[in-house]
C-alpha cells in the first residue's frame, strides 16, 4: 500500500512520520508538497504534525486553504484514509472534516510528554488491531489540543462512538489529571462519522520504535496498513 | 556622500568607541567616516562582535585535534565523526535581550543560534539551554523565567528542533541580569559543508528570508554595554522573532545547498548586513558592493544607517555564481521566501554600499572586521580574598530528613519539568533520553551510534574560586556524558561575565579560562567555538562568573547506553570516586544556611580522567544497569535521583562507612564521584576495572523498597518514603508558579 | 480604508487566557476587575474598495478566515474611511 | 461598567502573524487586502469604580499586564457603562 504524508510550510513532523511509515513499516510512502493538486495514488493519507503557516491566526486554520486540501477533501468524502496527527488533526478540524475546534491547553503551556490513551472503539481503519479498553503509552507534544464542541455535537460523537481515543491514566482510567489539556471529555483521537478520517494529538510516528521509549504507536499503523490490505 | 553629520565626542561616545579607537578608524579609512560608517565600526568593534577584551585570553584554550574541521571562527565549530558526517555545534548568549523582554529574547536567542548552524549546511538535529535566574519568591523573576521558558519553546517547537536539555540554576545575582544561553547542535555530510566566505569575483550577492525594519538596531553595542538607569530607552531595540519564517529559510537554505548553488553563505544575526557583508568579504579577501534600494523593506524612509545596522531576524546573505541566481530565487519562491540580488563580489577588498544612487558607505572590510585594537585588560584578584570557612563553623543538622527535603526543593536541584515539559523534546523522532538523564542521548538513523549533548556550569564554584570551578565545569559536562556512556568529541562554551573594565572581573574571566583550558587539555578535547557575553552587570552589580560549557559526545553503540535511574531491586550500589572533607560552596550550605561561601571541592583532573574511564569500560562490557554522576545535593541527592528516574520510584538502602561528618558525607559536593547499579554478579569486574585505573570503588547499598534509607556506621541518618521526596522535588518549581 | 475585526469566543464557551489574566489582576489587587475575556483583533488596511464591497467582504473573510465560527464570534467597524 | 483595551505590536515591529494572515488573504484573491496587523483585545468588567477611578487604573492595568510596552501599544475604551 501506499502512504502520502502532506507538506505544509511549517510542519516538522513530515519526516517522521515518513520515517515510521516507509522504513519502519517498510511501506511506499511518498511526501505530497502542499501546492500541487496530486495525491499520487496514495491510499491513506497522512497529514503530518508541526505548526503549519506557523499556526498563526489558528493551529491548522491556514492549511485548510492549501490546494492540495481541495484533493484530500474528496479523497476523504469519497471514503479514502486519512490520518490527521496533532497539527494535522487540528487541520482536519478546520476543514471541517472533522466536528468541533481546538482550544489553548487547559494550563496554557505547551505540552509535551508522553500520555496514556483508551481505545474506546476498535471497528475502526485506525484501531482494528488492538482490543477496546487497551491502553497505549504515546507522547503528545501541542499547545491547542483541548477538544470543544457544543453539547448537541457530543451527543452525536458518543452516539457514533466518534471518539476513538480518550485520555485516561495508566490504568485505564478516566482521571481528571490524565486529561492533561482540558479536552472535551477526554478526546484524544476523534473520527467523522464514516469512519474514515482520524484526527489525534498524540504522536503515533514518535512511538513507533523501542528507542524511542515507546511501540504502542505502532498499533495505529499497523491498523490501516490491515485494513488497506483487506480492502 | 550623504548624511553629512558631525561627528563629534558625544557621537562617539553614544556609539560606544573610544577616542583612540576612533582616532585609528580615521587612520585605517584614511578620512573622517560618515554616520553609517561610524555605526558599521561602531558595531563590528563592539565587545560583543570583536572580542577585544577577551580575545588574548581565549587564545589559550586549546582548538586542535584530528577530528576539528573548524575550530573557533565560522559561525559554528564542526567535529567530524566520520562515516561521512559532521556534528556542527555553538551555543550563544541571549542575556540583555532576554532581561528586556523575556519571551522574544529568549526566542531571538534560539532562531540565532539555529541559524549558525543551518548557514553552515547541517540540520539542526538538537538544542539545548542554560538558564541563570534570581530566586523565585521574586515575582520579577518568575515573570521572566515563564517569559522565557515560553519563548524558547515558541520558537523552538514551531522550528521543529528537539530541545532535549539544558541547565537551570537560581542566585540572587541574576534577579537583574538573568542568563539565557542557547546552544544546538546540527549534523552535515561533510562534504556539503558551507563557510561565510565571499569568493568569486562578480558573484552574485542575495538576500534571503525576511524584509529589513527598524529592529534592534544597535543589539550588539547593547549586548557590550552595562545596564543603567537609562534602561527604559535602550528598550525599543527588542526583535520579534518569526519561527516560521526560520523554518522556511532551513528548508529553502538546505534545499539551494543540496543542490549545489551556493558559494558562501551567512547568516544575518546581530549586526545585520554590516557583518554579514563585510566578514563574508574579509574571509574571502574580496569586496562586496551593494545596492540598499533594492534590501527588501519592512518600513518606509529607513535610512542607510538603519538598513545597515538592523538586526531584523530570519535573514541571510548567498553569495552565488550568477548563471545559479535564478536557480536559487526558484527555490526561495517555492518556500514563499524572497531571494533578491542586492550586489555583487568585488576585487579590492571593500565594502561598497550604494544608496539612492550615491555611494554612502567606501571602507576596507579588513578594517572593520580583523584590525579592531585588542586589549590585554588589566586584572586583579578582588582584595579581600574569597572568605574561606571551616567545617567546624558550620553547625549540623538536627533533623536530618527535614533538611534533605529542604534541600530538594531548592529550585537548582528541583525537578525542571515544569521547564522541559513546554519544550517539544521528541520532534525528529531521534531522542532516545528524555530529559531527565545526565546527558541527552540522540540516535542517528540507520546507525549503531549516538551523540551525547549536555551543558553545565555551576558559577557559584566559578565565584568562590574561578581557576578551579573553570575546571569542574568541563569535568562535569565529562563526567555526564561518561555516565551514559559517551566519550567527549568536541566543547563549545559560553561565557557569562561582568563588566571587563573591572580588573577583578577580567582576573575572574583569565582564571576561569585558564581553568577550562587546562582540563580540555587534559581530557584532549578541543575548543571550536563559543560566545563571550561581557557586561552583565545591572546597576554596578556583576552576576557570578559564569561559564557554560557545551559538549558533544560518541557513543559507538547506543544499545548500550546507561541511563540513571534504578533498574531494578536487589541491585547493588556501588560508588566510583572517593568522599572527602568538602562542603564549601555547596547547594547544600547556599540553600539550606544561606551562605555562599567556602573553597570549592578540589579536583584533579588526572583523577577525574579515570573515574570516567571506569564508568565508560563498564558502560561498554556491558556491566552497569545505571550511572549517575554527583553534583549539587552531594552524594544523597543523587541517589535519590536515581530513585526518582526509576520506573517505579524504587527506593534503596545506603549503608556508609567513613570518617567524615554525615553532613559533609551526604551533602558536600566532592568532584570526581560517579554512583552506578550493577548485579552481584558483575560486582568483581568492575571493582576489576576501577583498580585497573587506580580509582576508588566501594558498595553503598542496594536498591529496593520503597523508601530511601540513609545509614553511616551503621548508626540510621534517616529514612524518608520515596514519594515524600519525589513530591517536595518535583512540585518545588511548580508551586512558585501556581495561581493564587 | 482601515477595518478593524474583533473576533473573540463566544460566551458559551470558557475563555481560560482571559480568567489567567483575571486572576493575575486579582493578584496586583486590581479586585476591581469582576471579569476578564481576551480576543483578538485584526487591523486590515484595504485599497481600492467600494463601501458596498466592503460590506460584503468583510463578514465574508471573518466568516471565514479570521474566526472560527464553532467557538468564535465576530464584529467588525470602519475606523478610517 | 465595561471596557475594551486592544493591544497591537508598535508599528515599527515586525507583525509575523498579521503578515501570514495577510499572505493567505492574497492567496484566497482577497486582493484589496494591503496590510493586515492581529494583535489582542481585553474585555474587562469593573465593579464599584468611579470614572476618575477608570481613568488612573486601565491604563496602569495595560501598561503593566496587558501589554508589554517594550515592542507594544495599546488602547481603551468604554463601550458600556
Ligand atoms: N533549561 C533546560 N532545558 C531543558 N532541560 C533542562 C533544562 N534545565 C534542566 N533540564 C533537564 O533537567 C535535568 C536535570 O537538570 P540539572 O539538575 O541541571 O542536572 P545536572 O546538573 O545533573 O546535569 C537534565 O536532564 C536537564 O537536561
Ligand atoms: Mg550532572
Amino acid at each position: 500500500m501506499k502512504f502520502g504524508v502532506v507538506v505544509f510550510p511549517g510542519s516538522n513532523c513530515d519526516n517522521d512520520t515518513l520515517h515510521a511509515v516507509r522504513d519502519v513499516f517498510e511501506q511506499e510512502a511518498e511526501f505530497l508538497w502542499h501546492k500541487d493538486h496530486d495525491l499520487k495514488g496514495s491510499d491513506c493519507i497522512i497529514l503530518p504534525g508541526g505548526f503549519s503557516y506557523g499556526d498563526y491566526l489558528r493551529s491548522g486554520a491556514i492549511a485548510r486553504f492549501s490546494p492540495l486540501m481541495q484533493e484530500v477533501k474528496e479523497f476523504a468524502l469519497k471514503g479514502g484514509i486519512v490520518l490527521g496527527i496533532c497539527n494535522g488533526f487540528q487541520v482536519l478540524l478546520e476543514l471541517g472534516l472533522l466536528p468541533g475546534a481546538m482550544m489553548r491547553n487547559k494550563n496554557l503551556k505547551f505540552l509535551c510528554q508522553h500520555v496514556y490513551l483508551r481505545i474506546e472503539n476498535k471497528d475502526t481503519p485506525f484501531t482494528q488491531a488492538g482490543h477496546e479498553g487497551q491502553v497505549l503509552r504515546i507522547p503528545i507534544a501541542h499547545f491547542d489540543g483541548n477538544y470543544y464542541t457544543d453539547r448537541k455535537g457530543l451527543k452525536e460523537l458518543e452516539r457514533n462512538q466518534q471518539i476513538v481515543l480518550r485520555y485516561t491514566n495508566e490504568e485505564g482510567y478516566l482521571t481528571e489529571e490524565a486529561n492533561v489539556n482540558g479536552s472535551l471529555d477526554h478526546c484524544a483521537g476523534l473520527m467523522n462519522k464514516a469512519g474514515n478520517v482520524l484526527g489525534m494529538m498524540p504522536h503515533p510516528e514518535r512511538a513507533s520504535e523501542a528507542i524511542l521509549g515507546s511501540r504502542d504507536g505502532r498499533l495505529i499503523f499497523q491498523s490501516i496498513i490491515n485494513y488497506i490490505h483487506h480492502t | 556622500m550623504s548624511e553629512k553629520t558631525i561627528i563629534d565626542e558625544q557621537t562617539i561616545k553614544e556609539h560606544n568607541l573610544t577616542l583612540d579607537e576612533y582616532a585609528l578608524i580615521q587612520e585605517l579609512i584614511g578620512r573622517e567616516p560618515n554616520l553609517t560608517e561610524l555605526g558599521i565600526f561602531s558595531l563590528m568593534w563592539s565587545e560583543h562582535c570583536s572580542y577585544k577584551s577577551s580575545k588574548v585570553h581565549l587564545k589559550k584554550l586549546p582548538v586542535t585535534g584530528k577530528n576539528v574541521i573548524q575550530g573557533p571562527g565560522e559561525n559554528a565549530g564542526i567535529i567530524d565523526i566520520g562515516e561521512g558526517l559532521v556534528a556542527v555545534f555553538k551555543i550563544e548568549s541571549h542575556n540583555h535581550p532576554s532581561f528586556i523582554e523575556p519571551y522574544q529574547g529568549a526566542a531571538t536567542g534560539v532562531g540565532g543560534i539555529l541559524r549558525d548552524i543551518f548557514t553552515m549546511g547541517a540540520r539542526p538535529i538538537a538544542a539545548m539551554n542554560s538558564l541563570r535566574f534570581g530566586p523565585l519568591d521574586i515575582p520579577k523573576n518568575r515573570s521572566i523565567m515563564d517569559g522565557v521558558v515560553s519563548g524558547i519553546a515558541g520558537y523552538g517547537n514551531s522550528f521543529g528542533v528537539p530541545m532535549v536539555g539544558g541547565d537551570v540554576y537560581f542566585n540572587d545575582c541574576y534577579s537583574l541580569n538573568p542568563l539565557v544561553n542557547a546552544f544546538c547542535l546540527g549534523l552535515a555530510e561533510k562534504d556539503k559543508i558551507f563557510y561565510a566566505r565571499a569568493e568569486g569575483f562578480d558573484n552574485a550577492v542575495l538576500y534571503v528570508g525576511s524584509k529589513t525594519g527598524r529592529d534592534g538596531i544597535h543589539g550588539a553595542t547593547m549586548a557590550s554595554a552595562e545596564f543603567g538607569e537609562d534602561l527604559e530607552e535602550k528598550r525599543p531595540n527588542v526583535q520579534v522573532g518569526d519561527p516560521f519564517k526560520e523554518k522556511l529559510l532551513l528548508e529553502a537554505c538546505l534545499e539551494v545547498m543540496d543542490q549545489g548553488l551556493v558559494v558562501g553563505i551567512q547568516d544575518m544575526g546581530a549586526a545585520g548586513l554590516t557583518c554579514s557583508t563585510t566578514e563574508m568579504a574579509a574571509n574571502a579577501g574580496t569586496g562586496i558592493e551593494i545596492d540598499l534600494d533594492l534590501v527588501p523593506q519592512r518600513e518606509e524612509g529607513m535610512t542607510p544607517y538603519e538598513i545597515m545596522l538592523s538586526e531584523s531576524q530570519e535573514r541571510m546573505l548567498i553569495v552565488a555564481e550568477e548563471d545559479k541566481v535564478e536557480r536559487v530565487q526558484e527555490v526561495f519562491a517555492k518556500w514563499d521566501l524572497d531571494a533578491v540580488r542586492i550586489g555583487r563580489v568585488t576585487e579590492g577588498g571593500r565594502l561598497h554600499v550604494k544608496w539612492h544612487g550615491e555611494t554612502v558607505v567606501e571602507i576596507p572590510v579588513d578594517s572593520v572586521v580583523n584590525l579592531c585594537p585588542a586589549y590585554n585588560r588589566e586584572y586583579s584578584p578582588p582584595s579581600p580574598p574569597q572568605p574561606i570557612i571551616e567545617n567546624t563553623t558550620i553547625s549540623t543538622p538536627q533533623n536530618y530528613k527535614e533538611v534533605f527535603l529542604k534541600l530538594l526543593t531548592s529550585p537548582t536541584i528541583a525537578n525542571k519539568e515544569w521547564v522541559f515539559r513546554q519544550y517539544d523534546h521528541m520532534v525528529q523522532t531521534n531522542t532516545a533520553f528524555l530529559p531527565g538523564a545526565d546527558a541527552s542521548l540522540l540516535r542517528i538513523k540507520d546507525q549503531k551510534r549516538a551523540l551525547a549533548i549536555t551543558l553545565d556550569g555551576n558559577s557559584l564554584y566559578t565565584y568562590l574560586e574561578p581557576r578551579s570551578g573553570g575546571k569542574i565545569a568541563v569535568a562535569e559536562a565529562c563526567r555526564n556524558l561518561a555516565c551514559v556512556g559517551a566519550t567527549p568529541i568536541g566543547v563549545t562554551n559560553c561565557l557569562n561575565f561582568g563588566n571587563p573594565e573591572k580588573p577583578e572581573i577580567m582576573w575572574q574571566f583569565k582564571e576561569v579560562v585558564e581553568g577550562v583550558a587546562e582540563a580540555c587539555q587534559t581530557f584532549d578535547i578541543p575548543v571550536t567555538g563559543g560566545n563571550v557575553s561581557f557586561y552583565n552587570d545591572t546597576k554596578g552589580v556583576s552576576i557570578h562568573p559564569t561559564p557554560v560549557l557545551g559538549i558533544v559526545g560518541m557513543v559507538d553503540d547506543i544499545d548500550k547506553a546507561v541511563s540513571p535511574g534504578f533498574k531494578e531491586e536487589g541491585h547493588i550500589i556501588l560508588l566510583l570516586g572517593e568522599n572527602k572533607d568538602e562542603l564549601g560552596a555547596s547547594e547544600y550550605l547556599r540553600w539550606v544556611l544561606r551562605e555562599e561561601k567556602g573553597r570549592t571541592p578540589q579536583i584533579d583532573l588526572d583523577y577525574e580522567k579515570r573515574v570516567h574511564q571506569v564508568c565508560l569500560d563498564a558502560i561498554d562490557q556491558e556491566l552497569l544497569f545505571s550511572a549517575h554522576d554527583i553534583s549539587e545535593g552531594g552524594l544523597a541527592v543523587c541517589a535519590v535521583e536515581c530513585a526518582f528516574l526509576s520506573p517505579t520510584n524504587m527506593g534503596c538502602s545506603l549503608d556508609l562507612r567513613s570518617d567524615l561528618r554525615p553532613d559533609v558525607l551526604l551533602f558536600g559536593e566532592t568532584q570526581s564521584r560517579i554512583l552506578v547499579t550493577i548485579s552481584d554478579k558483575n560486582l568483581e569486574a568492575v571493582l576489576a576495572l576501577a583498580e585497573k585505573h587506580k580509582v576508588t570503588a566501594a558498595v553503598l547499598g542496594t536498591t529496593g523498597g520503597d523508601t530511601f534509607k540513609i545509614s553511616v556506621n551503621d548508626l540510621s541518618i534517616f529514612e524518608v518514603p520515596v514519594l515524600e521526596a519525589y513530591n517536595a522535588w518535583k512540585q518545588a518549581i511548580p508551586e512558585y508558579f501556581k495561581v493564587r | 480604508m482601515k477595518i478593524r475585526v474583533l473576533v473573540s469566543y463566544k460566551d458559551s464557551v470558557l475563555d481560560p487566557q482571559g480568567q489567567t489574566v483575571k486572576n493575575a489582576l486579582h493578584t496586583l489587587n486590581y479586585d476591581c476587575v469582576k471579569d476578564v475575556r481576551q480576543g483578538k483583533v485584526f487591523e486590515l488596511e484595504l485599497e481600492e474598495v467600494s463601501p458596498e464591497k466592503v460590506e460584503e467582504v468583510i463578514p465574508e473573510i471573518a466568516h471565514t478566515v479570521l474566526a472560527n465560527p464553532i467557538i468564535e464570534k465576530f464584529e467588525w467597524q470602519v475606523i478610517e474611511e
